[in-house]
């Protein structure tokens, strides 16, 4: 199946834009950051990194749904 | 009572007060970050904000709703800016009231930590030769 | 930079903080106490604030030129009424520009927290059936 | 000599005024507490209470001078 991981911060920079489709097939959210990684190696440069799964941080072996809203999230800096 | 804003419009620090003042607290603790002109020595010349918009607003709320169940507050507002920020202008405002001090001033400290920590938000700085994503490298 | 102020007027919780507001600075933490609708279960009517006024200033100074040596923050505003003062009313505002906000947070405690210990101001709570200087006896 | 002693809060309730005259040659602060729950006990009802000499808290053994200003300070509840 066919998602699409919404980036921010520095992920929208090493993405090249706000989102990305990627092809995942029943995957957990590592397997996804492997995919990730792979095609990106720039985020392994990252100090760290999150998958958000439906608004709130996903342990790696979360199984990703069709319907699910996937998000990466590179090291926060609010404040 | 939990206010949370992100905005893209200035913050209102008074405003901020106003939502948790109440007859029955004896104090209130506000916390207002404001830009620095520098950082590391390097000049800045503005910050730019992005956030998940939707996921931070629903972990300031969860942070909120800890520190509530922790320490014993009554109301707490907490907003955050997005966008553009000059030097001095205000990303953030976190204010909570209680009857008593000792739990404003910790519920106060621990929702701007934790916030720092989890929530969704980036910042970028923009220097006179560069920019930089905050924290995002080791 | 140390403003200290005890007053009859209202105190204005907006201008202690743009008194402490630089572009040196990354955050304010600011203390407003407030007037308690009750105490110890009991209704309050109003609150009366008397001071030995020049030794007040001269301690609320002190207070907040330790905190400047203690702390690595930059500029203090300690703001205390005097006179009579309605529930809801603001007895005392404290703000602190530092920085980084850790020592905001731990210079503004320590001042107010001082302030209530050494500073020669006295409360008296009216009740609807007597009065009371607070602390006085055991 | 005679000296003034301001007071504060629950002082100025024992006083009954905002000031006292009291009689002491060559005292100290710790001389003049005594003099003064001799003259008035219920200061000896108070939780606690200080002397300030020239706007600053005095220990015990402080010698007291005519030019001094003397107050007493109860316990403060400022804030």
């Amino acid at each position: 199946m066919e998602i699409t991981v919404l980036a921010f911060g520095i992920a929208r920079d090493i993405f090249g834009g706000n989102s990305i489709q990627i092809q995942v097939d029943g995957a957990t959210t590592g397997n996804l950051k492997a995919i990730l990684e792979q095609q990106y190696p720039r985020l392994k440069e990252l100090a760290s990194y999150m998958i958000a799964v439906n608004d709130e941080y996903a342990p790696d072996n979360r199984t990703i749904n069709i319907s699910d809203e996937i998000a990466i999230i590179p090291p926060v800096s609010g404040g | 009572m939990i206010d949370v804003l992100l905005s893209s419009e200035p913050l209102d620090v008074t405003h901020c007060i106003n939502l948790v003042r109440s007859p029955d607290c004896g104090g209130i603790d506000v916390f207002i970050g404001t830009v620095r002109s520098q950082t590391k020595g390097k000049q800045v010349v503005r910050l730019e904000f992005e956030a998940y918009e939707r996921m931070a607003v629903k972990e300031m709320r969860r942070i909120a709703r800890q520190a509530i169940e922790q320490w014993p507050v009554h109301k707490i507002a907490a907003h955050h800016r997005t966008g553009i920020l000059q030097v001095g202008e205000v990303p953030v405002v976190i204010a909570v009231s209680a009857a008593h001090r000792d739990a404003a001033f910790d519920a106060c400290r621990y929702i701007i930590d934790t916030l720092k920590q989890t929530v969704p938000i980036w910042k970028k700085e923009v220097f006179g030769d560069g920019e930089v994503w905050v924290a995002a490298h080791p």
